[in-house]
């Protein structure tokens, strides 16, 4: 059976390269990067080679990098660490209805100890209006963070315009780019933002490992605390080989960042042409526009059916794709992104997120299509629900 | 590792009693594409109060398809009084086990049944100590909006 | 030249066995274990394996596990969580003064937002005193703090003893065990812990995975948020292949964990005999009883040079230890620790940590103890500073 | 990578000038070993005051050692006047440069001959501008306690 995995924005495989880089810091350089002997600072070298790629990647500094241990993670400590610090100046964060949840469960949590959270709606494409990002600030914004690329439905927000208006009133800006760093040229000088979150496990490099970019000159408390690491920004052993893949993740990156936007795109407007053309009643969420859009993602809400069965169908024939609808398999209910841009619970129940990659070829988009085209069909036979019973 | 097991999968992948019959002697819908699950069932009810025939329309998941299946068959051939008694937990059993988030979609196979047999009560006049009191639209809304396992759970995308 | 890799309290490598396991989960199940295709499911498998084998290692219940990043963090979780989820009861903690920094810096953070906490002193060998703790509870406690066994001077705490004692007033007990697991019997249910902090990096695991055990039925809010990973408590994509690898290391650890203490014990024994009747003018740190010391480690003060020096002498031999007085290559001062036991500061700065494990061998014994007199002997001779002129 | 370049650790593994002079015509002493460093310079100076010979005693670190080595035999063929204007820059450079960390440990060294000169200049009734108001027991316990720098940072076991 062939397997095709359509699946690159919930993670992706490590690369072969990557993974070779990593082996030796298990058994031979696995020092701890904080020691001061051969194997200790044999350790720390991949440390500050790995740090230097990430930097390159985004365009910054070195020593604005700084290593967690997930875009999670890095998401909870800017919101965590701005609330603390700025507290005295304020107590209001903006960002959008359509953050990833690291960003608005947090934001919920922040509400819970005082802080007041505006979530910016979208437009029927998922885009932040800078207008009312502009009219969302008042005396007490601390904070605005708005992610780069969407996760579910792919929108590249204007984050250079976004940052601006922020700066302009004084305000720091952080930006959630793990879906972004790889799929898109990202520029933290040119973006001029202060902050921005990035994960491994997205770039074809290990899961468990993220970055924070934070600007030189910025100081945020740590949101992990204890020894020395990461100048004492964040604290616990350094999880070495993980870190030294996503150093060559991000160099990997970096080199094939033209040939990676081209391919994925090009695959992934092949498949829309066939399933726009050949399955009826669909809708696609998110940009029209392609160019404002992540170079692998689909977003396809599929008429009277309902998104899980579409997808264990498909994984039957080895087909790998996620539900438009829910956060993961442990939460039920719908998108929250789905809903803010306004398509209704029955559509957004049958929705699911097509994104290519590195290793997707010409010949999967005919098999994954026909293969949809089939399961389609199958599952709206069994379905109670039509065009016809007004739905 | 499988979410479903071999039963399961292989009434979601080749249901039994798909479609609906015409000129049903009953027929029940239960839930509604917002709640993320909606299923309908026809049957056929022969003079001596025995199902003949069932048939099944799902939307929804993968345990909800295999639900109706494996109801459906349940009762083809028994009498309704003995319909009436099927449980949500029989419907588990006879799938040899649903993932806990997954009960809620035997539960919704259960209630579809009993709506079916309560619309054949009404229009046969017939009465059955299983319906006394029975509401056919009052439950699954509150099993939707109020429960946390109120709609079939995808594979998320909020990756 | 021979590598004698001496500092195993401070990480250890990884096992081969455990390398293995942990591969196949970077390229071949790489899927997101949230996902509810097969690639995922595959992943979501791994969890549950190594979940089992950390809970059997510490007999605990598989669900009573949570996996983290690090030691640190689990650390760092249950002191924030426990201070939110309780700070209507009260504002006081404590702990003690020989707490790694995880739990130091963190009691520092809660202390700027108005928690009190007590820093227990410890007697000359390093344990804290049963009465002391019983003493320092008061009306406002919400949680006592003490590691299992301390990392520099390695003694072992009365920890059933010392949870009795909180639970006996209804306070929670949390127990920093991070140098305790794979080096002594450690059993949850026995101990009667609420909380336990572990890393897999100091048991032939990876860095960068931890767990906290949180016993089953007490609620503590998440540390880090977002995703409904680790059952709601802990977001973030789970680091597949780290979490294998720390269920590989618990497997091994649980199964070798008589013939690992016997061997360290017996090797650390025979070094301290030779060390102390050839060396003149040392101390050894930490408890003279070896029976509650952690069975690789030695602390020895040497008189008269500095541990620095002691370090890189015998890293240009091969030979790796750590220095008894600082916390990490990025930090300076004497070492709390010693600091707390009346190690006065002229003897602290001459400590050196000597930690054995699975591949020191007998051989070694002689290459590190010949080496070691050699290199004392040398920077004596170096030295301003005897004990004619009284130090 | 290595945490000193070779030239440190040469003269750290191989120290020049070790010990003590007898009767030596300048003895200083700085730092604690309190504070992690301690560093011992006697000095003979001939009657052209030139430095002939230079010795030391360092209780330190790596570059603590490696700073007294160098410096030491920087200064042996030096006048006192020259040898006065030794500075810590100067040391660091001739090791190829020290971990930004450890440059306290070339001032020791700086401030070690400073002061033995200044014993020099005690014992032999000289007067040097380089030494004007200056207080040889002053400032070592500031450095060491104050700043974050104060000792010689050791490779930890906090792990
Ligand atoms: C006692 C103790 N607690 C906590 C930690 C922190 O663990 P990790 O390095 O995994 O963050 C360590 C080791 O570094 C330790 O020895
Ligand atoms: C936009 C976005 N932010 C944050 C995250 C969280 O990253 P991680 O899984 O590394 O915690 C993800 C993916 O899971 C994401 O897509």
């Amino acid at each position: 059976m062939k397997n095709v995995y359509l699946d690159y924005s919930a993670t992706t495989p490590v690369k072969e390269q990557v993974v070779n880089e990593m082996i030796p810091y298990f058994t031979e350089y696995f020092g701890n990067p904080s020691s001061l002997y051969t194997p200790g600072l044999e350790a720390k070298e991949g440390l500050i080679t790995a740090r230097n790629r990430v930097a390159e990647l985004i365009n910054s500094r070195p020593e604005e990098i700084y290593f967690t241990s997930c875009g999670t993670e890095s998401d909870n400590w800017v919101l965590e660490a701005v609330a603390e610090a700025l507290e005295n100046k304020g107590n209001h964060i903006i960002t959008s209805k359509i953050e990833h949840h690291a960003i608005l469960h947090t934001c919920q949590h922040l509400e819970k100890f005082g802080f007041e959270v505006t979530y910016l709606d979208v437009d029927s494409e998922g885009f932040v209006r800078p207008e009312e990002l502009e009219s969302a600030i008042k005396d007490t914004t601390i904070l605005v963070s708005i992610m780069m690329v969407n996760n579910e439905i792919g929108t590249i927000q204007p984050i250079k315009e976004l940052a601006k208006i922020a700066h302009n009133q004084g305000i720091l800006f952080h930006t959630d780019a793990v879906q972004a760093i790889g799929n898109m040229p990202v520029d933290v000088k040119d973006l001029d933002v202060d902050f921005m979150s990035m994960s491994a496990h997205k770039i074809y490099g290990p899961k468990g490992v993220g970055a924070l970019y934070k600007r030189r000159g910025i100081q945020i408390p740590s949101f992990i605390h204890g020894g020395a690491q990461e100048k004492k920004k964040r604290a616990g052993t350094e999880n070495t080989a993980g870190i030294v893949g996503f150093g060559k993740a991000s160099e990997l990156a970096r080199m094939n960042l033209h040939s990676h936007m081209n391919h994925s795109s090009k695959i992934r407007n092949m498949m829309w042409e066939r399933i726009e053309k050949e399955i009826p009643d669909i809708i696609l969420n998110g940009p029209k526009d392609f160019s404002k859009r992540h170079p692998g993602n689909l977003n396809i809400a599929i008429s009277y059916i309902e998104g899980e069965s579409v997808l264990l169908m498909l994984d039957f024939n080895g087909i790998c794709v996620s539900t438009g609808s829910a956060c993961s398999s442990e939460t039920l209910g719908t998108s929250h992104v789905l809903n803010a841009i306004g398509v209704p619970v029955t559509k957004a129940n049958g929705a699911i997120r097509i994104t290519v990659g590195d290793n997707t070829t010409e010949e999967d988009v005919d098999y994954v299509v026909d293969n949809l085209k089939q399961v389609v069909a199958k599952l709206r036979e069994l379905s109670p629900v039509n065009g016809e019973k007004g739905w | 590792m499988a979410l479903y097991n071999n039963t399961v999968m292989e009434h979601f992948m080749n249901p039994r009693n798909v479609g609906e019959i015409e000129n049903p002697d009953g027929k029940g819908i239960y839930g509604s594409p917002v709640c993320g699950d909606m299923m309908q069932i026809t049957l056929s009810v022969d003079e001596n109060e025995i199902i003949t025939d069932a048939k099944f329309k799902t939307f929804g998941c993968g345990s909800a398809i295999a639900s109706s299946s494996m109801a459906t068959e349940l009762i083809k051939g028994m009498s309704v009084e003995k319909a009436l008694e099927l449980s949500n937990d029989k419907i588990v059993e006879e799938l040899g086990g649903l993932p806990a988030v997954k009960i809620h979609c035997s539960v919704l196979a259960e209630h579809a049944i009993k709506n079916a047999i309560y619309d054949y009560a009404q229009t046969h006049g017939r009465k059955y100590a299983g319906l006394e009191g029975y509401n056919p639209d009052a439950e699954h809304h509150d099993d939707c909006e109020g429960s946390e396992e109120g709609g079939c759970q995808g594979c998320g995308n909020g990756k």
